[in-house]
């Protein structure tokens, strides 16, 4: 089956579908790829590494000749719908929850739509899990962001010109993105506490050598079958919030993951919990996206209220792009593995991965 | 004067406890099959029954006696000999290996 | 003269034998030191051959090369999986020396021209004939059920226990006749026959999987009727090597016992109405192999190529830095340890990386598992700490099972793989693992940290 | 005696001369401290919490009062020295090799101007040594930079999308900042080696778990007693380029950290050996200020020169300001208390310490 | 009857001796154990009294209660300081028992009434006479130099040990004498003057800091001599005690000597001509006292409050995770361990924090110097892991060191102060640390972490 | 038959070693006076020469020995337990003043 990559086009994403030893490994079973000529560059692979791997790299005019899939990590942009020929299938991020309208264009281009995201969280369709792969670059680079804004230094050191006490350093929601940026500050030397309100959070960042806040808030309700977790009742949601006031008032750097979803983060920090916080602190808020988990965060920028600056990071795992990339293409891969059957693309709205992650098809939106 | 085997006795007791206890788990199989062997000690029992002069009875209890004892002790430290050879380890040749 | 050389060559084999059972703190001296003692014996043997009292050499001659040849094939030619049943006949084959020989004794002292008997010497000759006799019927028994040529359930019957005590209270009240009046051969004769039936009466009772168990009691029984024959001949050699005997076979029974997690008596009695025949915690009925951390410890110990796959159960026991200590005291002893990370192991990715790398375990010990698992057909141990999900081989070969086709480490495919777990309890995925089941599979349950503990200091004084 | 601490005037400056700890431990050995006010509240200290610690908080015209000692971070600006007092003196990082002009005009108002960067590192002096809690600063901000900046992760991660191999990151230059940084790039997770020409700091590296590149190059003339390096020859320094060309190809982060006291910054890096090394490699250049470790090293800017980013930042320290005012003030608090004797400020030309690093004293500028 | 009560006590008391000597193996039990001991000598006692041979009971009871009154001072009021004289002089006493029950055996032979003397008694009574008299001497001599009655300084004349070989030969001679002709009584009692003469001519060479592996050696002879006593009389006790204290104190001696790093021959005949006086690797002449590593981790495990002063021989050695094991080890014991760091310690600023965070000590476990100063004299133990000149005392006493004015660790204010280190070299300011001299200080050299492994390992099984 | 003799010696010395390997330095002073105490046991000797009937040497040969012999072990006994002393640890109370 023959694959395109395109050169992503939303600026400040400086992935790409595809790496070099991705391609190595599609092409080797069999499969043919056309890459847009620049297409990695930004995320540090020249197209002579692709050309090497066995890509053909080309001109966008002819980049979909005879594609059957096309791997990007956006979604393609109203403008570029037209240039997809009929009946193409696209894999990328779509977001489907956000982007309602675009996935109405593709529809009607009778594109096959398969959004990344909706890959189940099966033990099988690990591989395929781009939610994973990107969220661990998402938590490592929140605490390299942080780290920077931090007045602070993170670890204690004990000098001849006194003694520097280590930064506290609060996670607030351990999934994937949680956990990692968990690690990344105790690496770091910082003191690290965290709180979630699946259950199974607390053993996991316990495992990791971080301390559990409010182990008496967490319940079995809020974990579906998935492992996700649910909104919580209001009731719950301020029982929360106390124990976060209290504890927020000591913290230098707070990381905040939360997320639920197909729904706006939860707003987990108050304008008034942030004043309560000492000057210097800093909030990095990944869930800067979805709306933040912090009621002052402004998507893509930095705030400053009494002291405390907010950051509010757009598409963090951009800002990584080597291993972001790799991450992704190996995902990618897995995925084409998955969809291709002697050489065919199959998609099959009954297969327990392919389906869920099907959101248009037959110039249909699929997904609610 | 018994009492002076009763001292052998408690003191070898002693010995064995002490050294026994020390043996890992690992090689309760082959100590077991060895203390069996040393009990074929009897053997020297049995020899002087079999070779002494007190009659054809005495003699051939005596001979089962000394078959017995002589089958125990055979077997028993060839097949302990068996068992811990497995426990020789060729370090010299691992390392070598490890080496290449 | 003659007899003091003989007394120089019993003092020289019971120095030689004690050494030799020391040696076996150590496997790596136990060949040399046990070879030394089978050279005890010899000496011990043609010391005795130039004794006064001997006179015809043509029985012994006979005897001895006899002796050899039903001897070197039991030695030789049984295969270490039958070893238990080998030393069961054996032991029986000890034991009857014994006792013929107490025979012998008492019927020279009547018979054959002796006149009376004195009373220690009768209490000796006694405790021998008891002990022997019994010694020679429970090692027979325990060997037909090892060999199962007996059925290896336990044989049960109401009242059993009353019907062994009876027993047993009329062989030692034949004794106490025969040494109140030693010219009373009934009596003799009589709780040899009582001590023989009570031999089989006490073994049946007991399953063929506790048989280990009894080999060593009755192994401590001969050594204990060898002393007693030592006592009655005034022989100190027999004196030391049964004391050495009867203390070891105690021991071991004991420490047998406790490896089984069975209370020593529990065997001996309990078993009656039949006890689980396999001490294990078992998941859907399946046995599971469990083993203790001297046990762990020593295979550890002297591996050459050892795998450890750490899994969230590390995590969760905090126990990284613990697993680089036992990774380094393999390697002080000249094995080879790499880690085999599987790309799911833990509970987000890079967790067992990050955990290593804590514990400050070099990159370049860490393999993938494309990287890896070609090589577990060659490696001596798999160390599973903590992981589950990660090695069921359910993955590979169940299509039915919700982890098929997800790619696993095959732990399974080891020589030995020991699994460190808190208990029987699923991994992330909820399934079972048949890899827990297998037969190269041993459980070392507990805490992974505590485990790893207790490993550590069992591999550093291997 | 009295001391005033004003707010630094240059843009980027963002420390302050003493923290509220270390006025408090000043008050209480019975000195007075006149402080502007605003001057902390950067670094994150405000001035009531100076107030609580017992300063008097002022404006800027009364600050100079009856004040013996100014205590500044940065030297005053051309603008402000007509400001101050005439006899007065002024403790400093003056940088005095490059601010000559400067010191002219201090002289001139016959001020005493001493330096904190010339306390001779003895032993006993290690206390007031600002150079070394600055650098300290320095050398893990460096790492956060260069981890921000970078491409890639440094940790090693093994995911279900494929292993990520750990970043390899070089450090040139093992003084105090270099051999922070090789700790601070350890702790996240990088796979470190280091250089330096002085023989002591091959060991210095190893005891941080790192490894030490061509130790064949390191000389032991190239120490001073002091313990800082000497510049190398000309063939010396041909050697060590050709084994950091080697090297380089092979790395994706390189601090350097290399310098000369009272001289420029050492040349390391050609503009060729980068054009060797990888694209999205990132190197950061401590001595930017001096001139570059980097030839292609541009103070304050970030170069991109064949897909490797050069990063020279100005003035790292002032990035942490909480903690590296914290250190600088506790280096202040100790020599003040060496400079003063029962009460009074004395400031003696044939003392170990004050000698060397009074740099304009009596209308004359006393260095060379 | 009496007989067999006398026997039993003996078999008891000999059993009691054993247990108490094992419970020596662990400090905790040992107290127990001893007392059990000394209960196991008043049965022995006890069981003698009852003996048939015994018709007068006046001069025992006389002897005992006034031994008494000189055993109980000498146990309770002798300083602990003074305990090696002490042995040496309850030693001679030992020894001059056992050489007067022989005496008194061999005079009863021909004396008292009785006729002759077998060979193998009078071989035994020999011996014991041999070894009773030099050891009497011998450990009178030990004595005077302990107790500085008697220079301490060896002292030595040419052909020295010519004159002791030719005396030692003498002494034989008379021994073979008398065996082959008991009657000769000036052969015994030449060879018993001879003895005497030999035990003063063998201590003068030895120098007084040697003196302990003498009085060790002595206690040997001293055993072995009630073992040749028990062998005259036929006593088991006696010999069973004798080879108990005759192998004892030859090891003693042995691991004595060892832990001065010198042989034993060398102890016992190189201090001919005067050796060092104690084992000390010396800077500028003060002398240092080294600590085995046992020992050290006897200290450490019965430590209540530690504290682990890390400097930059540990980051050298990479010991970070090795110093936490034994932290931890130490606190399982119920100790309790703290961290000090020193602003300067190591090589840059926070270079013990990064290190010790890396091994995962937690931060509430290190403190400031200013925090932990106050508390060095409360503490048992101080370990300095790699440390110089943040402990260095000369920076608070001596204004002419370059480092004067520095605060640093009150290390030698604890109780005990360990010092790892690889050997005296100086620190980054190339002084000489006072410390390493102090009366509490002992040195463990090597590598700071190969020494720690051992520590770990021997608080471990303390 | 002092070959019985031998035999016990030999284990009794076999014994000793076994149980004075084990024993860690830190006690080896005890361990010293112990042994020191121990060999008082030649007062079993010299009981019977001080209370036998051979005559006025033997009884005051004896009476010394008795003396010597019962000063040895009152005094070694009393001084292995004062050193012992100091190694009981008194774990409860260091618990409790740890969990103030
Ligand atoms: N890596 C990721 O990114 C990620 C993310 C989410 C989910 N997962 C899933 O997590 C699983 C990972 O597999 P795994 O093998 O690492 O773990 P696992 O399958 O979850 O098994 C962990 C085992 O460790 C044992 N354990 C727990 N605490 C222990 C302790 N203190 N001491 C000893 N044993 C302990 C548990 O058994 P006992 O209770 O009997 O001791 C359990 O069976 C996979 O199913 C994977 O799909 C992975
Ligand atoms: N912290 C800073 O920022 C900084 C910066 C520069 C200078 N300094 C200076 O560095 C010194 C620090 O004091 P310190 O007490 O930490 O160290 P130190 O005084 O330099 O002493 C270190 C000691 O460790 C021993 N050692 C080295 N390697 C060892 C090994 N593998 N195993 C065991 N011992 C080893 C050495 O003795 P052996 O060779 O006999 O074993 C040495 O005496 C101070 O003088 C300070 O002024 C500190
Ligand atoms: N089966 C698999 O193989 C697999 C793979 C990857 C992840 N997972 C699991 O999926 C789960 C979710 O991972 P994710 O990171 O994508 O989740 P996510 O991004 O949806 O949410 C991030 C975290 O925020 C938490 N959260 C939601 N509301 C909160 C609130 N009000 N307060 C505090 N925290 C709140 C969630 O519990 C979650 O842990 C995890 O349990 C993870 O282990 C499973
Ligand atoms: N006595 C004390 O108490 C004390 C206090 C702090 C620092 N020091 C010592 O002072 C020394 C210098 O520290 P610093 O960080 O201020 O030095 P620095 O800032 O002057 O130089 C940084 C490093 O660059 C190195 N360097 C110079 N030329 C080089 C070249 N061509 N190639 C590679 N490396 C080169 C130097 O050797 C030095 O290690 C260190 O040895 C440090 O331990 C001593």
């Amino acid at each position: 089956m023959r694959l395109a990559v395109p050169l992503e086009s939303i600026p400040g994403e400086d992935r790409v579908a595809l790496t070099p030893d991705s391609v190595a490994r599609l092409v080797k079973a069999g499969h043919e790829i056309r890459l847009q000529a620049g297409a990695g560059v930004r995320a540090g692979f020249s197209d002579s590494a692709f050309a090497h791997a066995g890509a053909s790299v080309v001109e966008a005019p002819s980049l979909y000749e005879g594609v059957a899939l096309v791997c990007r990590v956006q979604p393609p942009s109203p403008g570029e719908i037209p240039l997809l020929p009929e009946g193409i299938a696209v894999l990328a991020m779509f977001a489907p929850s956000r982007n309602r309208p675009l996935l109405e264009l593709l529809a009607a281009r009778r594109v096959t739509a398969l959004a990344m995201e909706l890959v189940p969280r099966i033990t099988r369709a690990q591989s395929m899990d781009v939610l994973s792969s990107q969220s661990t670059v998402s938590g490592y680079k929140a605490v390299l962001l942080g780290a920077t804004a931090l007045p602070k230094f993170l670890p204690m050191l004990t000098t001849a010109a006194g003694t520097i006490s280590p930064a506290k350093v609060f996670v607030i929601g351990a999934g994937v993105a949680g956990l990692q940026a968990i690690a990344t500050a105790r690496r770091l030397g910082g003191v690290v506490s965290a709180f979630d309100v699946r259950p199974a959070a607390r053993e996991q960042v316990l495992s990791l050598g971080a301390t559990f806040l409010a182990a008496e808030l967490v319940s079995h309700a809020s974990e579906t079958a998935g492992g996700y977790a649910t909104a919580q009742s209001d009731e719950q949601a301020q029982r929360t919030r106390d124990a976060l006031t209290g504890h927020l008032k000591d913290i230098d750097l707070v990381i905040t993951t939360a997320a639920i979803p197909g729904r706006d983060a939860p707003r987990l920090i108050t304008a008034e919990m942030v004043s309560g916080m000492k000057a210097g602190s800093v909030i990095v808020d990944l869930a800067a996206e979805s709306g933040g988990n912090c009621e002052l965060t402004r998507p893509g920028e930095t705030v400053h209220a009494n002291g405390v600056a907010i950051i509010g990071p757009l598409n963090v795992p951009a800002t990584i792009p080597f291993h972001a990339s790799q991450m992704y293409g190996k995902n990618v891969l897995a995925l084409v593995t998955h969809l291709s059957r002697d050489g065919a693309l199959v998609i099959d709205a009954t297969d327990e991965i392919t389906g869920p992650m099907t959101v248009v098809r037959d110039g249909h939106v699929t997904t609610s | 004067m018994m009492i002076l085997e009763l001292y052998i006795f408690v003191l070898a007791a002693f010995v064995g406890f002490m050294v026994i206890t020390k043996v890992p788990p690992l090689l309760h199989t082959p100590l077991m099959s060895a203390t069996n062997a040393i009990s074929g000690i009897s053997l020297v029992g049995s020899l002087v029954a079999a070779g002494g002069k007190h009659g054809q009875v005495a003699t051939i209890l005596g001979f089962v006696a000394v078959v017995c004892a002589t089958a125990n002790i055979v077997g028993g430290f060839l097949i302990t000999d068996r068992m811990l050879k497995m426990f020789k380890r060729d370090v010299p040749a691992s390392h070598a290996a490890s080496k290449q | 003269m003659r007899d003091h050389i003989v007394q120089l060559t019993y003092v020289i084999a019971s120095v030689l034998f004690i050494l030799g059972l020391r040696s076996l703190t150590h496997p790596d001296k136990a060949r040399r030191g046990m070879q030394f003692a089978a050279l005890g014996m010899l000496v011990a043997v043609c010391g005795t051959l130039v004794n006064h009292d001997i006179v015809d050499y043509r029985w012994i001659i006979s005897g001895l090369i006899l002796g050899t040849l039903i001897g070197y094939p039991l030695g030789m030619w049984v295969p270490t999986t039958a070893l238990p049943q080998r030393i069961a006949m054996s032991l029986s084959f000890g034991a009857l020396a014994a006792t013929l020989v107490g025979v012998s004794e008492y019927y020279n002292a009547f018979h054959g021209g002796g006149g009376d008997i004195e009373t220690a010497k009768m209490m000796a000759l006694g405790f021998e004939v008891l002990l022997g006799s019994l010694t020679v019927t429970g090692a027979l028994m325990a060997f037909g059920k090892l060999q199962e040529l007996l059925p290896s359930q336990p044989i049960t019957y109401r009242g059993q226990n009353l019907v062994n005590a009876v027993l047993f209270l009329g062989a030692v009240g034949l004794l106490v006749t025969v040494v109140v009046n030693p010219a009373a051969a009934y009596a003799f004769y009589g709780m040899m026959g009582i001590a023989a039936l009570l031999g089989v009466l006490m073994v049946i009772p007991i399953g063929g999987a506790d048989m280990p168990v009894v080999v060593a009691l009755l192994n401590s029984y001969c050594g204990l009727a060898a002393a007693a024959t030592g006592f009655a001949l005034g022989n100190s050699i027999l004196i030391i090597c049964g004391a050495l005997d009867g203390a070891s076979g105690f021991l071991l029974s004991i420490a047998m016992s406790k490896a089984m997690n069975r209370s020593f008596s529990n065997v001996l009695f309990g078993a009656f109405g039949g006890g689980p025949a396999t001490a294990a915690i078992a998941t859907s009925g399946a046995p599971v192999r469990s083993i203790s951390a001297e046990d762990a410890g020593m295979l550890l110990a002297y591996a050459q190529r050892v795998i450890i796959i750490p899994g969230y159960g590390m995590a969760v026991a905090q126990a990284q830095h613990t697993v680089r200590e036992l990774a380094e005291q393999i390697e002080k002893r000249g094995g080879e340890v790499k880690y085999a990370i599987h790309p799911v192991a833990g509970r987000m990715p890079g967790h067992m990386n990050v955990l290593l790398a804590e514990a400050n375990v070099p990159y370049d010990r860490l393999y993938d598992m494309d990287e890896i698992n070609g090589e577990f057909p060659q490696t001596d141990v798999a160390l599973v700490i903590g992981a589950n999900d990660v090695v069921n081989p359910a993955a590979r070969s169940d299509p039915a099972s919700p982890i098929y086709g997800m790619p696993i480490l095959d732990a399974d495919k080891a020589k030995h793989v020991i699994v460190l777990k808190r208990g029987m309890a699923a991994g992330f995925a909820g399934i079972e693992n048949a890899l827990f089941n297998a037969a190269s599979t041993s459980m070392l349950f507990g805490d992974a940290k505590a485990s790893l503990v207790k490993l550590v200091s069992e591999v550093k004084n291997a």
